[in-house]
């Protein structure tokens, strides 16, 4: 298995790297779809699967930084490159703000909670709150992506923009895996108490994992806007967060898992299009028969990532 | 995924070599599917029934015309998308869409790029931002709004109006639009309030309109919140007569309201039983015979009067400048025989015209027209 | 003051139907610990199936026998739809990570709601007026006869139900159940056979509250039960999850709270406030209202 | 710096009625192994849960080196040097031996919150020199073969000795052990105590809770027995069992002595 992954990940970023100009307008764009949605729902998984937290929310965040985007890029003229600092940095300060008085709540409690704050957050921008987030429809025809005063107006550059994204997404969330605060937050999804009772200050943890999903998710919002020239309120219902929270669980919270859960949500529809008015009952079936047969997930995540010095000959299977 | 592949390589060889051969591009985004399916296939339809007769006769100074679609699925995603691409494969014109919302996402991609579109839309909203590009071919909210507020001040003479809608770009607009054409004629607005739609509970804001004893209701919304928020309205006693906007003219406003339906009343264009023009015979005839079957409505028609207009402006200033163009239409002197009537446009982009009526609904749940304009 | 007693008297009438769902959450919540999203499709479910039950086995006769039948017919149906759920989606999992139940039911709500769709359609069906449209009005307060009805049946339930959980042996074993599954096993309880009633009461009170909501609003649509659903369960959450009188009193203070502050601050904010007003509760309180306070053994 | 004295004085802790520790009173002090001992329910893990801040006593003072920690986070606690294993045992289950270990580390360990999101060359180094303790750890509890396996699939002993090593990659001054010979055979037992032995080697105080009464007398310099909360009795392992109180609390408890 780790042979495979060792092979597998330089092909997939080559084949991702030349993948539009392989694809028409439809597929690029469907493949750009498939890239944002797969930075949310690893944002997701920061939260909820490496820090066993019940978020049913991150369509909040998702917005909060398309909304950032929009709201600067079309009130204040800011191009769009400038707008990305504030559109991380702020959702990621309302994810630590909104997450500081409720970590300590037990799953299910958290989870009616997030649900909470992505439904306020949707009533905001429908009733355009400070008059800056156009209501119920939005705001419309956002500038395209420049970079040094190149217009990168075209599919292929809207592509690539979130190929970054995702791949500086996957560099973050490697660099995680083997820090500090990474395996505290396992450590506290585990088991808390023992985690407390090692020294690690649970809550504080909590808060860096809603803060850090929260300011990838408000990027992936960035790209959003950048995608459609638009945001609108109907984008971050909490259904949609109900797909990401489905997505990690399913795929299981690893990175092939949950890319898996993005293509299995999100492009396999638009290859059987015929099938359209199924789609969500055939899902239906599909997430109760994955949580049967794998409760972890199709792909769950593996442990077990410690130095090569650590491992002896006559190692007891890995 | 074998055809998938093959559309590929072919889209990819495809890009290789340019187009050799010099059209007229002309965009058509409209809900190809999704809700509103049968419209979105209808424009396409008459588009490309236009484009064809055209280019029969030589086309447009000399130019075929190349229909471009694009399905925004009635989303206002999805037509932000459409947008893009429309505009990115050089469309000079586009036509669509039908709802407002998805004409209002992709209108400032289309001002930006300085691309014509033409659409059915009715939301004040569309020409207010002031882009030249947008030219309506329907008839405004605001001209509803007039006659409403005409209606209700000046012919019925209701002294304590209440004016509600929902959240929706068409209804809140339809409202804003009511509420400031009465207060303009000096009628009295006693409260502008706003439902969610398909919330179905309605009556703790209909108890709150009761305590301030209005004596008429317009709601500008659609059907389904139309007639539970009737339906609501008598149960609590409230005895203000009910207006509802041209949304409410739907079969299931009656069945929702059930006997509540009854007194109730509902504004909307006249029905386009017979268009009477030869030219809306003749298009209507031949797009029957290319496709076997009417039209699925007047607003398809609009969109083909629109793109009519677009392309008599541009033979009239021998230029395919989109900006030339604009500037002829806004500054007709004699309108342009349409479909769907006369068609000339406003500075702003608005068509000129329109004409209302007031249906009453009878306790058979059948209309008798009220008021004729 | 004709105001406020009409706000609510509406309250209460949304209020009962929002406790009568919050019963279902509740319940199964108390035993399995779970939450069930797809209680709220099931209540959509139900006023479709009545509506079917009305045209097509009724022959669209609209006495009081009719439509009592209406709601039996339709209970029983549920209850079947309830057990079969619970069958296929719950109790395979019953042993693997809690949130692998969440997912699950999650999917149950999506393949509920269109199942829905393919059968009935996307559009809205409206109900016939079952109910007559009678009013009465009391120095200005108007109140209707469905309204009445909705209020009376709804309570008598909730008190048949309450009797039943609290003073029957199969009640004690429901309550059993609920404090310690293992233990409750231990005792010779059939923890299966508890949580198949389980979902037998839930569905058919779900039943019931999804017929008042035909009845009272006329307009049914497939994706309806996601917002009632919603509710429902932040009624139980409120008046104290797994707590049976809790999931009553939630229903109604959360319909009054609805319909005060949809007509006192502003019908546009109410979700909003509904859900600070909800997320404050379980901050300071987070069991609930007459939730117990649980303290986690170590 | 003030001595590593562990010292509670009259302790009290109640769950509604019952009241589980009763104005205890005792001292630990640096560089002893000490026992707390008692039949079933006489409330010794309530003292340990007391004294590692999982549980606040209502009354009374729990003194570390000089400071009040009564009523200072599990953290905080661990910070100033106490820490402890379960008595079921609270492991990472999903994770390997060494990452259970690792997270013994935590305290340790200089990187900051960033360090999660950006590495730096300072982040590497800390990250080697914490792998290189636990492999010291591995080495020291003879877990070397199982570094890489799930802890969760491993036998009940090494998970014992896996909970020892994560407490003592802490670095403690005090380790306290609740009932670490239960579920032992004979021979893991014995490497227990060597086990016990080597820790205190190390200049680390060990307290813990036991019910192997020879193990116990074997292992512990000092001995405090309680009983429905209260002492009983303290003194050496040979004073104890000689004390009338201290058998006749056993022998009137024989029957439900075993679980």
């Amino acid at each position: 298995m780790k042979e495979l992954q060792k092979f597998a990940y330089p092909v997939f970023f080559v084949v991702m790297a030349v993948l539009p100009h392989m694809l028409d307008d439809r597929w690029q764009a469907v493949a750009i779809t498939f890239l944002i949605f797969s930075v949310v729902a690893l944002s997701q998984d920061i939260i909820l699967g490496k820090s066993g937290m019940f978020n049913m929310g991150q369509a909040l965040f998702f917005g909060m930084g398309a909304y950032t985007t929009a709201i600067l890029s079309n009130e204040y003229g800011w191009s769009i490159i400038a707008t990305i600092p504030l559109a991380i940095i702020i959702p990621a300060l309302f994810g630590i703000l909104l997450a500081g008085p409720i970590v300590h709540l037990r799953g299910d409690y958290l989870l009616v909670v997030t649900i909470g704050f992505n439904i306020v957050f949707v009533q905001v921008l429908q009733n355009n709150l400070g008059g800056v987030t156009g209501g119920p429809n939005g705001i419309f025809g956002l500038d395209s992506l420049s970079f040094l005063g190149y217009d990168l107006m075209s599919q292929i550059s809207v592509y690539y923009f979130a190929f970054i994204v995702l791949l500086l997404t996957l560099w973050v969330m490697h660099n995680l895996a083997g820090s500090k605060p990474g395996r505290a937050m396992h450590y506290l999804r585990e088991d808390q108490l023992a985690a407390e009772s090692i020294g690690i200050n649970t809550r504080v943890y909590k808060i860096f994992a809603f803060g850090l999903g929260a300011g990838i998710a408000g990027l992936a919002g960035t790209v959003f806007a950048v995608q459609y020239s638009a945001v609108s309120p109907e984008a971050f219902e909490f259904i949609q967060s109900v797909l990401f929270f489905s997505i990690v669980l399913v795929g299981g919270s690893s990175v092939p898992g949950v890319l898996l859960g993005v293509f299995v949500m999100f492009v396999l529809p638009e290859i059987f299009r015929e099938f359209a008015t199924w789609r969500y009952f055939i899902f239906g079936f599909a997430m109760i028969a994955a949580m049967i047969m794998r409760p972890r997930g199709i792909w769950p995540a593996t442990f077990g990532k410690i130095p090569k010095f650590l491992i002896k000959e006559n190692n007891h299977g890995a | 995924m074998k055809k998938y592949l093959a559309t590929f390589l072919a889209v990819f060889l495809a890009t290789g070599t340019a187009f050799a051969a010099d059209t007229l591009k002309v965009g058509v985004q409209a809900p190809i599917t999704g809700s509103y399916a049968n419209e979105g296939q209808g424009i396409e339809n008459g588009v490309r029934l236009l484009a064809e007769q055209v280019n029969a006769d030589g086309g447009v100074m000399g130019k075929q015309i190349e229909v471009l679609v694009c399905d925004d699925q009635g989303t206002a995603m999805a037509a932000a998308i459409c947008a893009k691409d429309l505009v990115n494969k050089g469309a000079k014109m586009v036509i669509g869409s039908y709802t407002s919302t998805c004409a209002e996402a992709a209108q400032k991609t289309y001002f930006k790029a300085g691309v014509l579109q033409t659409s059915d839309g009715t939301a004040d909203s569309l020409t207010e931002n002031g882009y030249w590009t947008f030219l309506r071919n329907s008839f405004p909210n605001s001209a509803e709004a007039e006659f409403v507020a005409k209606y209700l001040v000046d012919v019925k003479k209701y002294e304590r109006i209440v004016v509600i809608s929902d959240f929706s770009t068409y209804a809140d607009g339809l409202a804003n639009a009511t509420e400031a054409a009465i207060k303009k004629m000096g009628g009295n607005v006693i409260s502008r309030d706003k439902i969610k739609a398909d919330s179905q509970n309605f009556t703790p804001v209909l108890t709150n309109i009761k305590s301030k004893n209005p004596d008429a209701i317009f709601f500008a919304g659609y059907y389904s919140d139309g007639g539970q928020l009737r339906a609501q309205q008598v149960a609590l006693g409230i005895k203000a007569d009910f207006y509802g906007g041209d949304a409410n003219d739907n079969p299931d406003f009656v069945k929702l309201a059930g006997s509540s339906a009854t007194g109730a009343f509902i504004v909307n264009v006249p029905e386009p039983a017979a268009l009477p023009t030869p030219i809306a015979k003749s298009f209507i005839a031949d797009y029957q015979k290319k496709y076997g079957e009417m039209p699925p409505s007047i607003w398809g028609l609009m969109n083909i009067d629109g793109m009519r207009a677009i392309i008599h402006a541009m033979e009239q200033t021998k230029s395919f400048d989109t900006k030339k163009a604009a500037d002829y239409l806004h500054n007709m002197s004699e309108p342009l025989e349409g479909i769907t009537g006369p068609i000339a446009f406003a500075k702003d982009g608005n068509r000129k015209g329109g004409a209302y009526v007031v249906k009453k609904i009878q306790a058979d749940g059948t209309y008798f027209n009220e008021y004729v304009q | 003051m004709d105001t406020f007693l009409q706000q609510l008297a509406n309250g209460l009438t949304i209020g009962s139907m929002f406790a009568l769902v919050a019963l279902g959450y509740t319940m199964v919540y108390g035993v399995m610990r779970l939450i069930n999203f797809a209680h709220g499709d099931m209540v959509a479910a139900s006023a479709f199936v009545g509506l079917t039950i009305y045209t097509q086995v009724m022959g669209q006769a609209t006495s009081l026998v009719a439509v009592v039948a209406i709601f039996l017919l339709t209970a029983v149906a549920m209850a079947i739809v309830g057990i079969i759920l619970e069958r296929v989606a719950y109790r395979p999992l019953r042993e693997a990570p809690r949130l692998s139940a969440v997912v699950s039911a999650l999917g149950a709500s999506l393949v509920i709601q269109n199942g829905i769709m393919l059968i009935w359609g996307p559009r809205m069906r409206i109900f016939p007026e079952l109910v007559p449209q009678v009013y009465w009005d009391f120095g200005g307060v108007v109140i209707s006869m469905i309204q009445v009805i909705i209020l009376v049946l709804s309570l008598v339930l909730m008190v048949a139900l309450y009797l039943f959980v609290e003073k029957t042996r199969i009640g004690a074993a429901i309550r059993a159940s609920s404090i310690d599954q293992d233990a409750a096993r231990l005792m010779g309880i059939n923890v299966n056979s508890v949580i198949a009633l389980i979902f037998i009461i839930g569905s058919s009170l779900g039943a019931v509250g999804g017929l008042f909501i035909g009845l009272y609003y006329r307009g049914i649509t497939f994706n309806m039960g996601w917002q009632y659903g919603l509710y429902a369960f932040i009624a139980a959450i409120l008046g104290g999850i797994g707590n049976i009188p809790g999931a009553m009193l939630g229903g109604m203070l959360l319909g009054l709270f609805n319909a005060f502050i949809a007509g006192y601050v502003s019908s546009t904010w109410a979700d909003a406030f509904t859900f600070i007003l909800l997320i404050l509760i379980l901050i300071v309180r987070p069991t609930g209202i007459l939730g117990e306070r649980v303290a986690e053994k170590v | 710096m003030a001595h590593n004295e562990l010292i509670l004085t009259d302790v009290t802790k109640r769950f509604g009625g019952l009241t589980a520790v009763d104005a205890l009173s005792f001292k630990v002090e640096s560089g002893q192994i000490y026992g707390i001992i008692g039949p079933n329910g006489a409330g010794k893990t309530t003292v340990f849960n007391c004294i590692t801040g999982i549980y606040k006593s209502e009354e009374g003072s729990v003194l570390w080196r000089g400071e009040e920690i009564r009523g200072m986070t599990p953290y905080q606690i661990v910070d100033r040097g106490i820490v402890r294993t379960f008595q079921t045992i609270r492991l990472f289950g999903q994770m390997s031996v060494a990452e259970n270990i690792m997270s013994g580390r935590h305290i340790k360990s200089a990187q900051k919150w960033w360090h999660g999101i950006i590495p730096t060359p300072g982040k590497k180094r800390d990250e080697l020199e914490n792998w290189k303790n636990v492999e010291e750890q591995l080495d020291f509890f003879k877990l070397s073969e199982f570094a890489a396996t799930p802890v969760g699939s491993l036998p009940y002993g090494i998970q014992r000795r896996v909970e020892i090593a994560r407490a003592m990659a802490v670095e403690p001054t005090l380790l306290i052990l609740d009932e670490p010979a239960a579920g032992l055979n004979d021979k893991e037992t014995l490497e227990l105590l060597e086990t016990i032995f080597k820790i205190r080697d190390k200049g680390v105080t060990v307290l813990l809770i036991e019910h192997d009464m020879d193990m116990v007398m074997e292992v512990t310099d000092y001995l405090t027995v309680i009983n429905f909360g209260k002492k009983i009795a303290e003194g050496t392992p040979e004073e104890i069992q000689k004390n009338p109180a201290v058998i006749e609390a056993y022998l009137g408890s024989e029957d439900d002595d075993d679980e």
